[in-house]
């Protein structure tokens, strides 16, 4: 296989945590601003997919484990259905807003939508990179 | 209004993701086609939600003409359910490939 | 308030996720433990609005707090329950069936409640476009589960069930897109109340939207010319799969059937005459299917086309539109759902046991087998409909809802199905009672199959034996469906 | 809507034939503990379920729980005659089991347009409210359900089923099969003809019982398989019962069914007869056997004591029935021919048996046999002491069974000169029938390799088999072109919906 050229390497390292926090401020806006839980994600997951095209996945599966993922995957699964929960415990219906309210235009102005995007988010970017793995290693390690 | 606007695109697409996995023999592109099947409704879609001057529906100050939010939350279900099978289907051609060494349908019959 | 229509969804979406939790835990087969306790938990939930439901009552549950035409409202009524129920007990017993077969396989658990967990979605959601994505979700977890085992042949009849899926769910997509420009809302009774006002306005869209319905739950439930991913899908996946796939993922396309046609249709425009549609592709579907059962000479195969056919019956059922053909087509609906996964399941076992699968090569398999071969029989003779079996009760209620509407040609192409179907099941009973010697495939070591599949097969085998002696017991819930349905 | 299983306050009717299917099945119960060596569970099993599903059919008190029991029935039968799992009983397991579902259709479908007419399946209130129907709707009814039982019964031309049916069964099933099993269908008949009030004279019921008649007795002269040869013999006395049903008047109706209870005594007789035969030598053609009087005594007498009923020789019970029947055709010398002829060629097809399997030599294969174990020949003695009993005692057991059966009193005299005569013609006519039989070869006793070319196109069973073999390979035809390739398969769900589309867009607009 070509080597990969140095610059592409360093200035996708540099980029990388950029990539994650572009990703991370997406999840967060998205009650606010175009974006939300998954298009955040996505671009968490196609981060963890350029360093993984460019560095090799064998390096970028160390430092991001496929169990570690799939585990924040399902907990994050896992984590919607309890906060959907929460809506019932607080004593109205599956899913509605427990959590107080923010002033209007800021980023807890929206209750519990954050924190089901957080999970949302985390879920897609980790399924993506799972994804991802499945496809590169198919066949390599049956 | 003209007659070029997304939802005639969109069902022309549609037409054109028909045909093409009427016609093509290879399983990838017939996957491919799918997801030209899947945008193309998902263009309608969104297009039944415009209203010709009207702003992205962020609220941000008062009254004003929006777009009709409601599409675009339900296509991005829908994108993410065309990713899936997209994915999905890609994934079960690669393996149809390693096990039969062919992916165009003719051959697959006596398979 | 009562939280239990959502939660009877989450509860096999939670524990779906938390099978891959078990991992990390020290409990021994721990996501057979989740999938059983979350289907258990249910089905006493559900059990628990029984009475209520029964009597008449429908409850309506907004998720989020929002009310019906702007938020997604689950409602539980005769019908949701009748399918919620079957749903929850086949569930049972493809769970009870599995627990021999996988037993470390938390992925396997995980995929069976997300299926699982989607067709109750489909059945208790009112919301048209929720109901498309559960469907998907119900699709996707199916694909996966059918190439399960990565041979050759179950990865084609998955790829093929994909492609022909997917290409009609595009198509639903579209007749909702068309719905909601036409009346700017997805709730289904709020769509239902405009429908006359669009049908006057433009009858040509309703029937554009009607047929890119009826192609797409075609495809689901396997009518005439959509039924070609039946055959490979049913015999090619795992055998709890196959039991998945004929008893619920094709029930829930009837499901979908029965909720929108009639309720966008039912009662008010009898110009766009759905029941005959309805009535004429049912009937070819039913020839269609016994006659290729008849030509099969594989087990499960022939399982496969004899599901074709008793849909076929389902869909002539619904398709007389009276409240008996319904009453019939709705239990036959459930006594099909009993006997086929019954009838799977007893294949599975002897196919696993002997390493045959053509009929040609079963011959004589009742001396090495005999509890399995009677109950295959006695379940073959239920699906037929020979008298003390559940299949009889059903079929006699849709050949008297034919004759009642004095539709006297189809009862008699109903009872050349039936014939047909006679023909195709006592070919494979009289081979496993052949004289020859019987030995079992050398290239094949038989797995070893545990008391948790007997027990799954028997249990079937009783419950149709029940329902063949004590119609009565079930027949006020069926009833109550079939008269939701007409409302 | 349905759903509980009524039965009837018995009447005697039903009682006549409870205690049929109540001694025939007792005695083929006994003889089976000797006769069945393997699947035992399987057998009995299967055997308790069609003796009890025959009760179920008598007790029956509406159409509903009569068509259940019926398919419980046939399902039970198909099973006791696949009991021995060889080639032959599939094939004729499975023609018996697709013509007793069409025939239990054809009744389910009378039941289920009766009900549509009357609302009811309960038999007591349709005989109530029969009169208000039209005699349409009553002769629609009729018909069907009488198509119904008469392909339970195998009558001409329903009875391709029934020659093939009775070989393959295990003997004591055959004797049940043909004691009882097809009587269900005769008791169909009588007792929807008295619910109906339809008791009068039958053209239908008259010419398929005397096609049955003499089309039965004739093949029956051609056959050298024994049990083949009894099963023939089943459809001709079958077509006696039909024709006294479809005289209707008491006497006729009377010799019916009195005929119902001996054709069930003597060919049960029969058929364990020949039983014990196949079960001692292993052969069931005739020119196998011979010379079998000196070996098996026992069982040569019963079957003489059989052979002369069914033939109508006094004092056995065959007699007294068919005198009866005989009697209630007087006026009409067609009939009386048909009854006369029929009787000679039981005769002569009897004697054929007598001259070949049980005189002339014992093949040399056959020398060290022993008469059949005790358990075969008990039931034998039983029916043989019955066949006597009954021909003796018949006005009592007339005016005891028959009578309340029918509701007439029944007055018959059966020792007159009249009767003496048909006695007397019959043995002459069949004893002549017999050697020119044999003179000129009709009677065979080797059998033949092929059949005769002509006949296989006349053959109605040949037609049917080929009937459902065209079915069978026209849908391996559909089963090969169906097989395509993906884009195909897509190519006709798209096609569907724009046929769907263009079809609605034209029809209903």
């Amino acid at each position: 296989m070509k080597q990969i050229s140095q610059v592409v390497l360093i200035i996708t390292r540099k980029l990388f945590p950029f990539m994650l926090l572009y990703g991370c401020y997406l999840i967060s806006h998205g009650h606010l601003s175009p974006g939300g839980g998954f298009q955040g994600g996505v671009i968490f997951g196609s981060a963890i997919i350029l360093l993984g095209l460019v560095e090799g996945v064998a390096l970028t599966e160390k430092r991001f484990r496929e169990n570690l993922l799939s585990f924040i995957k399902n907990l994050g699964m896992v984590t919607f259905i309890v906060i959907g929960f929460g809506g019932i415990l607080a004593g109205s219906y599956f899913l509605s807003d427990w959590l107080p309210k923010g002033a209007v235009g800021t980023v807890p102005s929206a209750g519990q939508m954050l924190l089901l995007n957080l999970t949302i988010g985390f879920m897609v970017g980790t399924g993506i990179a799972v994804v991802f793995y499945r496809m590169i290693n198919y066949g390599s390690k049956e | 209004m003209t007659i070029i606007n997304g939802l005639t695109i969109g069902i022309i697409t549609i037409l054109i993701g028909i045909y093409g996995i009427l016609t093509k023999r290879n399983l990838i592109k017939m996957v491919m086609c799918l997801y030209i099947m899947n945008s193309s409704v998902i263009l309608f879609f969104i297009s039944l939600g415009y209203r010709s001057g009207a702003q992205a529906a962020i609220v941000e100050n008062g009254d004003q003409l929006m777009v009709d939010p409601l599409p675009q939350a339900l296509m991005l279900t829908s994108i993410v359910i065309g990713l899936v099978i997209t994915s999905l289907g890609l994934a079960l051609a690669i393996k149809i490939y390693k096990e039969h060494s062919t992916i165009n349908t003719k051959r697959l019959i006596e398979k | 308030m009562n939280h239990a229509p959502i939660l009877i969804i989450t509860i096999p979406l939670f524990g779906a996720f938390l099978t891959h939790l078990t991992k990390y835990t020290k409990i021994k087969r721990g996501a057979e433990l989740v999938a059983f306790i979350c289907l258990l938990l249910s089905l006493l939930l559900l059990l628990s609005m029984g009475s209520s439901i029964l009597s008449g009552e429908k409850i309506t549950y907004n998720l989020g707090g929002w009310r019906a035409p702007l938020g997604i409202s689950l409602q539980v009524d005769g019908l949701s329950f009748f399918f919620a129920a079957l749903t929850l007990g086949i569930g049972l017993a493809i769970t009870t069936y599995s627990l021999g077969i996988y037993i470390f396989a938390r992925r396997y658990y995980s995929l069976l409640l997300i299926a699982l967990s989607g067709i109750l979605g489909i059945v208790l959601t009112r919301d048209i476009f929720n109901l498309y994505v559960f469907f998907e979700i119900v699709a996707v977890a199916s694909y996966v589960l059918i190439s399960y085992k990565h041979k050759p042949r179950t990865i084609k009849a998955s790829f093929k069930y994909l492609i022909m899926a997917e290409s009609s769910w595009v198509l639903f997509l579209l007749a909702i897109a068309i719905l909601y420009g036409l009346t700017g809302t997805l709730n289904m009774d709020s769509i239902a109340h405009q429908m006359p006002t669009i049908y006057q306005a433009d009858p040509k869209i309703v029937i554009v939207i009607f047929s890119l319905m009826l192609v797409a739950f075609g495809i689901k439930c396997g009518m005439f010319p959509m039924h070609t991913w039946i055959p490979e899908a049913h015999s090619q996946a795992p055998t709890p799969v196959s039991g998945l796939l004929s008893g619920l993922i094709l029930k829930a396309g009837l499901y979908a059937m029965l909720r929108i046609f009639f309720l966008f249709w039912g009662a008010t425009l009898f110009m766009l005459s759905i029941e005959t549609v309805l009535l004429y592709l049912g009937l070819a579907t039913l020839l269609l299917g016994a006659g290729m059962a008849l030509a099969q000479n594989e087990v499960k195969k022939l399982l496969a086309y004899s599901s074709i056919n008793q849909i076929g019956f389902i869909l002539v059922g619904i398709g007389i539109g009276t409240e008996l053909g319904l009453t019939g087509a709705l239990f036959h609906i459930l006594n099909h759902s009993i006997i086929k996964t019954g009838l799977f399941f007893c294949a599975g076992i002897i196919v696993s046991q002997t390493g045959f699968w053509k009929i040609s090569q079963l011959r004589g398999v009742s001396k090495a087998m005999l509890s399995m071969t009677i109950a295959f029989i006695l379940l073959s003779l239920a699906v037929i409909g020979i008298p003390p079996f559940n299949g009889f009760v059903s079929k006699l209620l849709i050949i008297t809802a034919t004759i009642q509407t004095q539709k006297y040609w189809v009862a008699v192409i109903l009872f050349f199905g039936i014939l047909l179907s006679a023909a195709y099941y006592f070919k494979v009973i009289q081979s496993f009672f052949a004289k020859d010697e019987f030995v079992t495939n050398r290239d094949f070591t038989p797995r070893p199959v545990g008391r948790f599949e007997h027990v799954t097969v028997y249990v079937l085998v009783l419950a149709c034996l029940v329902i063949g002696l004590f119609p009565d017991l079930l027949r006020n819930m069926v009833t109550l469906a079939a008269k939701v349905v007409l409302q | 809507m349905i759903f509980q299983i009524p039965f009837w306050p018995i009447d005697s009717l039903s009682l006549l034939m409870a205690i049929i299917i109540g001694s025939i099945a007792f005695l083929v119960f006994i003889y089976s503990f000797a006769h069945i060596k393997f699947k035992f569970v399987y057998y009995y099993l299967a055997l308790s379920i069609t003796v009890l599903a025959l009760f179920g059919t008598v007790f029956a008190k509406d159409l509903l729980t009569f068509y259940i029991f019926l398919e419980m029935m046939s399902a039970g039968t198909y099973f006791l005659i696949i009991h021995n799992g060889v080639e032959t009983s599939f094939r004729a397991g499975y023609k018996y089991i697709l013509c007793m579902l069409i025939g239990g259709l054809f009744v389910l479908t009378s039941g289920l347009l009766l009900y549509n007419y009357t609302g009811t399946f309960d038999l007591s209130i349709i005989k109530q409210v029969a009169p208000t129907l039209t005699s349409q709707q009553i002769a629609i009814f009729f018909s069907l359900f009488s198509i119904g039982c008469l392909i339970k019964i195998g009558a001409v031309p329903f009875h391709i089923w029934l020659p093939d049916a009775h070989p393959a069964a295990p003997s004591p099933i055959s004797a049940l099969l043909s004691g009882v099993t097809i009587k269900i269908g005769a008791y169909g008949i009588i007792r929807m003809l008295f619910i109906l009030g339809l008791l009068s004279w039958n053209l239908s019921l008259i010419t398929v019982g005397v096609a049955s008649m003499l089309f039965g007795v004739i093949l029956a002269l051609l056959q050298t398989n024994l049990k083949k040869l009894l099963a023939y013999h089943s459809i001709s006395q079958m077509g006696y019962i039909l024709l006294g049903i479809g005289i209707g008047s008491e006497i006729g109706l009377a010799g019916g069914l009195f005929h119902v209870l001996n054709h069930a005594v003597f060919k049960a007789l029969l058929f364990l007869c020949i039983g014990s035969i196949i079960y001692v030598t292993q052969k069931r053609e005739l020119h196998d056997l011979g010379g079998l009087g000196k070996v098996m005594p026992i069982t040569f007498i019963t079957f003489t004591v059989g052979a002369l009923a069914i033939a109508g020789i006094p004092p056995f019970n065959g007699f007294a029935s068919k005198a009866m029947l005989s009697a209630s055709v007087y006026n009409n010398l067609w009939l009386k021919l048909a009854i006369i002829f029929t009787a000679a060629g039981t005769f002569a097809s009897f004697l054929k048996i007598f001259r070949f399997a049980f005189l002339g030599e014992l093949p040399k294969t056959l020398k060290n046999i022993k008469d059949a174990p005790i358990f075969m020949l008990f039931p034998t003695i039983v029916l043989a002491g019955a066949c006597l009993g009954i021909g003796i005692f018949s006005a009592p057991i007339i005016s005891t069974l028959i009578a309340p059966a029918i509701k007439h009193i029944i007055i018959f005299d059966f020792w007159n000169m009249r009767t003496l005569i048909d006695t007397l013609l019959t043995v002459f006519l069949g004893t002549s029938i017999y050697i020119l039989g044999l003179k000129t070869g009709f009677l065979k006793t080797e059998k033949e390799k092929q059949a005769p070319s002509f006949m296989n196109y006349l053959s109605l069973d040949r037609m049917c088999v080929s009937a459902a073999q065209f079915i069978n390979r026209s849908f391996e035809e559909l089963n090969r072109i169906h097989t395509r390739s993906l884009n195909t398969h897509l190519l006709w769900i798209f096609l569907t919906l724009v046929v769907l589309i263009a079809g609605l867009w034209f029809a209903w607009i």
